[in-house]
């Protein structure tokens, strides 16, 4: 097949299927929902003078709950910026139109994909409780009649929140895949993981799936989010092979630098500040003495496992190599983040401490086990989110509050094996079929001119020449 | 004494480092540069507009070798960065009238090296 | 008259007039104001723990509306750090100093000029409901002896609020001009639309002028802020003429590359989490099941019209030019957002992503126009602010709850077009007068060192040169 | 003794006992706290649907208190970015892994010494009301059991909030000794600051101390903050001795350029936004109107102080060098939030343009008066945080609500000496024992590939070599 | 077989190359550079400390031409770099004892071109 | 008419400036340039990678000048970069048939200086 179509009739082909899906998404999704009631208008202050019934404690707790929830979406989805900085920063300069271009999509994508198809598959219902699959349709009520109590959540914040997470998922992939990979698979395997892959795993617990009732622990998400997207950016790191010039003839690793640590340093802090969305957002209501515990145990336990992985990946690469090495040291700080995830909210702070430190440990070992086994991950995501997630998730059963190891081991197993699984074999059709990595000499020049024909820093001589 | 400029392609720089190390020449100086040659250029597009970029990304070496060096060099460089292609790149061979080495003051054959 | 002033002394002016304004806005307006009470003081934890009277719900209420308002003038605010990254990064590395010294001072100059005389124009208050023209008085209220309830805002937010969209309208401008101004020139007209123009015209919606009173929706600026801004800079960017060589002598238009487009992919994304303020800040009030639902559903909108926006752009640009574009489709996600920013509040989801998509498709039209005009918009200003922000406007006509095409249609057509003949003339006459445009010699060499005798990056080498 | 250890076993030491203080720390610290109620399970959507009693207004004060504390630490948190990149940029590119990373370690090794120590030292408790030194043991209390309500403050985010200030003084220093540092010294100073320097002498003020008795204010930290970071810098500064270069053998000073203004611009409009947290944050209460007032009233000062600094920056810089100067423009923004910092709550919006507007003369001449001095501080940390700090603890005794100008002068003065007397010992000593500044070569080939064998932008060739 | 080497102001590179092209030289090899020559510095102000920058930017040219091509090529870019101010830049010439395409293995006058 | 390239360490241009200046030679050009000399490289590490880097960072200056002019540039050249450490540098000296000045069009020996 792959001689029957050519590789630009391929990428018209993407572009009309995607162009027919927009076209097919709205009318159909349009019929599916109701005009929204003119809630803004009459929520206008001009309005708000009326004479209107007291506010009650229960909707001031719902709007609290739902206000926060929308802010911690926010900083989620400011964590596209850090994958963008961090992934470009650690790439060459020849592909950075092409990193930054997968940041933009990955959340783009994602979001309309979520909203599409993943929302429904993710959380099907009371229906499909306790088991693998399940499907409350398409799109996303629209929530309006909703009467708010502090049990309730607004279902487009929900949804917010929730696409926040798929997006993040998708973004470790790219990151896994960086430098090599054709843009229009790219759109390919987006889609199908934050529609699909992402959504049904995610079911198992968070929709009430079959890991819930086994009474599987997973916070917000080492397992879910990140050993998805680490497992599955192993994947495909391995079908796609290592860059041209990874490993030297005798199979020793080389390096094949960043182009800004600036970047990438940067990214790493807004990842970090965005954790204080992912980890306390979580928990999804805020109001009341023990929600109010539990956030701010939460945010300072995400904070300690933060910094302990990047001091004990200080200190290891300095004890390991002479030198405290940068890149590394933010691969473990994002690693004692990815760690604590899963267990942020039923851990004491020296056990955080204890988690990150243990993280930082971990990705400097999976970086070098890589190396080992030759596959090439620029970024270092499988370190960081598939050997960390999964470290998270067991960690809640060494330490968590109410520990259940077994129910933990198998969650941590089984999660990650599927997504790799998943995604192999859908790396492997496409490269069958299409051949998933651009040419040599396309890589050797770079994506951005090959595949958008574009360069990041074309103007940066301070005088033009051509 | 001689001075050889050669331009080759940007990703052959390894290649051509190991093939001159393998002829024993292993001082040189390299920087980036841009070039225009038989190779065709190709289109970029921003904002829009597509160009023709026909100024290329090129690796230059400039190595300094007494004569009897002049052709094991050249064909060290040949054999690393030859592919066969067009854009492959170019040697020119100067003539040194002079080298100095800064350190010691040496002047002539002996600073080459 | 342009002889009779030289270029220096013109500075040296410039200069002194600033410092007088300053001078005498400060005797003028300590006097206006009273001591504020020593509110903090005896709200601190120490005193917190005398006996005060139970809290009301409607005190709880105002509390929370007037920090979510806060938090949302923080990240619109937090735009600006977004504006200087997509105009830096789409601009040569020659020109980035003076880029970024616009940005620090479209903030700064349009806090200090909104403070002193804008929100006194834009909010005159009940008086002149339905007019076009009104002031309330120098300087902004403190606030001191609010007592709040749901329907309060306290004037300090309320004024932080505006002035952060001030700032936006005028950072719009910079980018369209960039590249050719004089930097004192810049601070002239800055003074002048953010004290005069954007002020005066955001009265006739938001201050209860005669849009208002017409029916015209606007909710959140596509209209009053961002077409404001986007023909304001087609204004000068038509009176400064192209730069050297962005036309071929033949008219062709031809590649001026911006030095960065990882700092403008970071800009688009920090622009993108700061409408989260812009736009659910926007409602005011946040307490209640309507606010809510208000609140939330305008999120999502944002989003979904943001990421359609990009996804379009870039099938666009994919099948029109054979790759997908980078530039143009962060363009395609800001003009989703400036699209969606007046109608989020009254169209459903999937509403929200056409008008969203469709603005991706104008603004790639946009940026064509203006080649075809020959009219050099270096960051694409007025495509992503003019173009999608009329369409902002219209589209509420087509898709809001409570239609009104023709009030919309007045709207959005009356204040852009206001706009660009204020501006037209303002830079006309300081054309004739000062010749706004630098010299051919300092536009090759670049403004930095032109107009700021300083370079952005000259300690790039690793090793020091000079 | 320096002859007797060798820069390399230093290294090792270094680590070794960063390493053995992390093993002691964890069992010991595992020990002071119990398992965390397991608060957030039955917070969770699931279990709040069961029956509980209604939620009282004293909860949702607490609630939304603490929430808003939350925010703010994330806020204050994400200036350790801002200054990441404002030092980066305005150092030389060969130095800046070097300076990421100490950005890096200073919130790292922050939080961590300040969770173990710190916050003991800092908030000792009633017991040592009055005094000048007192320890509540180590550790944070982990808050279970908290019952909430107005003046209630969960233990966790109070450490959060705490000790993201804690990791600002400590960044404040390493900008003023860039590119010249061995990295293990600033390893050493780091722990003793955050641990020791920085939580003394903010007990005497914020841990109810002797300064707090005198009736000295200080809002946000100006003095204990700002000016204790910009004196340890300064003494810092002056052992380390200029960096080669910085003054030319006849004692004129130099340019040694930093390598990105695009970098430092993005840090300044990122510490700007920070300061959102950190000046409003430090209100700790938020509820209620006295609480709202002050809330927004410090918002708005200290954007208002902010913009007048960078503003009236501009006019000196322009008058003074004939170009208005964008490094120094930054400065003055951050003089002016700097020097609004310890009065925001209690003065004028005028006022508050007065002070900052005075800070960012200041500023202006701090810089020169380094210059004088031929002391060398790559990034005005000295003139920003040292003089403007001061200028800030002055100008309350000015122009505050309740005037002390006795108390503001001797807390304004003591403070800094002592941050300044007491690391210029500890510099010194280190000095003395293992010569803290890096080789002449290591220097002039950058601290990147000197202290930590990588380089930022090496991959910043389009195509690689080497 | 001569080498051309010609320091221009960056901003004439666009027409040096149109003016080459009309006299049929298209293949070069162009690099930044920095140049003192009588052209005056400028100065540049730093937090507060001005400095002289002298070094000025400028773009070097590299063209390896026959022997008859020498003149025609220098004609070509004085034309297209001069305007009669200060700074215009430089021409200077050597001599190439030997060229190597390096796709072909040709030498001399054939390899050239 | 002489052409002499010198390649020295990056942090020695500024001497050199001063020393040429002192000899009357102000003109010149600069470029950025990686070289491998008699210098060891050193040791770099990349995500727990060791390699080894061997083109190291130096500044390469050309200057022309008339025969005159050669020796006393060359002492100022290597007084100004001179340590007696390896890694000084290196000087190469060709000839120049012809030098043009773009703005007059004067040649030889007058376009020079
Ligand atoms: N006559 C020339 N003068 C200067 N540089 C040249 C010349 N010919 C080739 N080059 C340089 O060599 C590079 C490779 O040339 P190219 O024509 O692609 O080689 P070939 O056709 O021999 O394979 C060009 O990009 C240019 O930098
Ligand atoms: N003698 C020289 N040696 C090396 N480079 C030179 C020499 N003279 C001029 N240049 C280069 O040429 C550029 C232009 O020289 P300039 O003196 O401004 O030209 P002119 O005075 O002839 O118009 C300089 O910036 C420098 O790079
Ligand atoms: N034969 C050569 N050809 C080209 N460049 C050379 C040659 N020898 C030295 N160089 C350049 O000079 C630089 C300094 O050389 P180095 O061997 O360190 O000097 P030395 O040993 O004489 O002190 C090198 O990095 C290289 O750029």
């Amino acid at each position: 097949m792959a001689n029957l179509m050519k590789y630009f009739s391929m990428e018209k082909l993407i572009s009309s299927v995607l162009i027919l899906t927009a076209l097919w998404a709205f009318p159909l999704s349009l019929s599916a929902q109701e005009t929204p009631a003119p809630a803004a208008e009459t929520a206008a202050p001009a309005t708000a003078e009326e004479e209107v019934p007291a506010i009650t404690t229960e909707t001031l707790a719902y709007t609290v709950d739902n206000l926060i929830l929308f802010l911690a979406a926010v900083l989620v989805l400011f964590m596209q910026a850090g994958f963008a900085m961090v992934t470009a920063g650690l790439n060459a300069a020849k592909n950075t139109v092409n990193v930054l271009y997968k940041s933009v999509m990955d959340v783009s994508i994602g979001v309309l994909v979520f909203w599409l198809i993943g929302y429904g598959l993710m959380y099907p219902g009371a229906d499909f409780a306790g088991g693998f699959f399940g499907f409350a349709g398409f799109g996303v009520p629209d929530g309006s009649g909703v009467v708010g109590d502090r049990a309730t959540l607004h279902p487009q914040v929900d949804f917010l929140f929730q696409a926040a997470f798929a997006a993040t998922a998708a973004t470790i992939v790219a990151g896994a895949m960086a430098g090599r990979l054709k843009f229009y698979i790219y759109v390919i395997y987006s889609i199908v993981l934050t529609g699909f892959i992402y959504p049904i795993s995610g079911m198992w617990k968070w929709g009430g799936g079959w890991l819930n009732t086994l009474g599987f622990h997973d916070f917000a998400g080492s397992i879910l989010v990140h050993s998805v997207g680490g497992f599955a950016g192993l994947a495909g790191a391995i079908i796609l092979g290592p860059r041209i010039g990874k490993f030297a003839p005798d199979g020793k690793p080389q390096v094949l630098a960043g182009h800004s640590l600036t970047m990438a340093a940067l990214g790493a802090f807004i990842l970090w500040i965005g954790w204080y969305g992912f980890n306390p957002g979580s928990n999804l209501h805020f109001t009341g003495d023990a929600n109010i515990h539990a956030v701010m145990t939460i945010a300072t336990n995400t904070t300690l496992a933060a910094v302990a992985g990047a001091v004990v990946t200080m200190i290891v690469t300095w004890t390991a190599y002479g030198k405290p090495e940068l890149s590394m040291t933010l691969n473990g700080l994002l690693a004692g983040l990815v760690g604590i995830t899963a267990g942020c909210d039923s851990v004491t702070n020296p056990e955080a401490m204890l988690i990150g430190g243990i993280a930082g440990i971990l990705v400097v070992l999976g970086v070098k086990l890589l190396d080992k086994l030759k596959i090439d991950d620029p970024v270092g995501a499988f370190p960081v989110h598939g050997v960390n997630g999964i470290w998270g998730g067991i960690a809640v059963g060494i330490f968590g509050a109410d520990k259940n190891l077994g129910a933990q081991l198998i969650g941590s197993l089984v999660v990650p094996l599927y997504a790799f699984a998943a995604m192999f074999v859908i790396f492997f059709v496409l490269h069958k079929l299409f051949n998933i990595r651009v040419s040599r000499e396309e890589e050797l020049k770079g994506l951005d001119v090959g595949e958008h024909k574009e360069e990041a820093y074309k103007g940066f001589q301070i005088f033009t020449i051509d | 004494m001689k001075l050889i400029t050669a331009i080759i392609q940007p990703h052959k720089l390894t290649d051509v480092k190991a093939s001159l190390a393998k002829a024993g020449v292993t001082k040189m100086t390299v920087s980036n540069v841009l070039g225009a040659g038989q190779q065709k250029g190709y289109d970029e597009n921003y904002r829009g507009v597509v160009h023709e970029v026909n100024l290329l990304k090129k690796v230059e070496l400039q190595i300094a070798v007494n004569d009897e060096y002049l052709e094991p060099t050249i064909k060290a460089i040949v054999e690393g960065a030859h592919t066969g292609k067009i854009g492959d790149g170019k040697i020119f061979v100067t003539t040194i009238d002079e080298t100095i080495r800064i350190r010691t003051g040496e002047r002539g054959k002996a600073a080459i090296g």
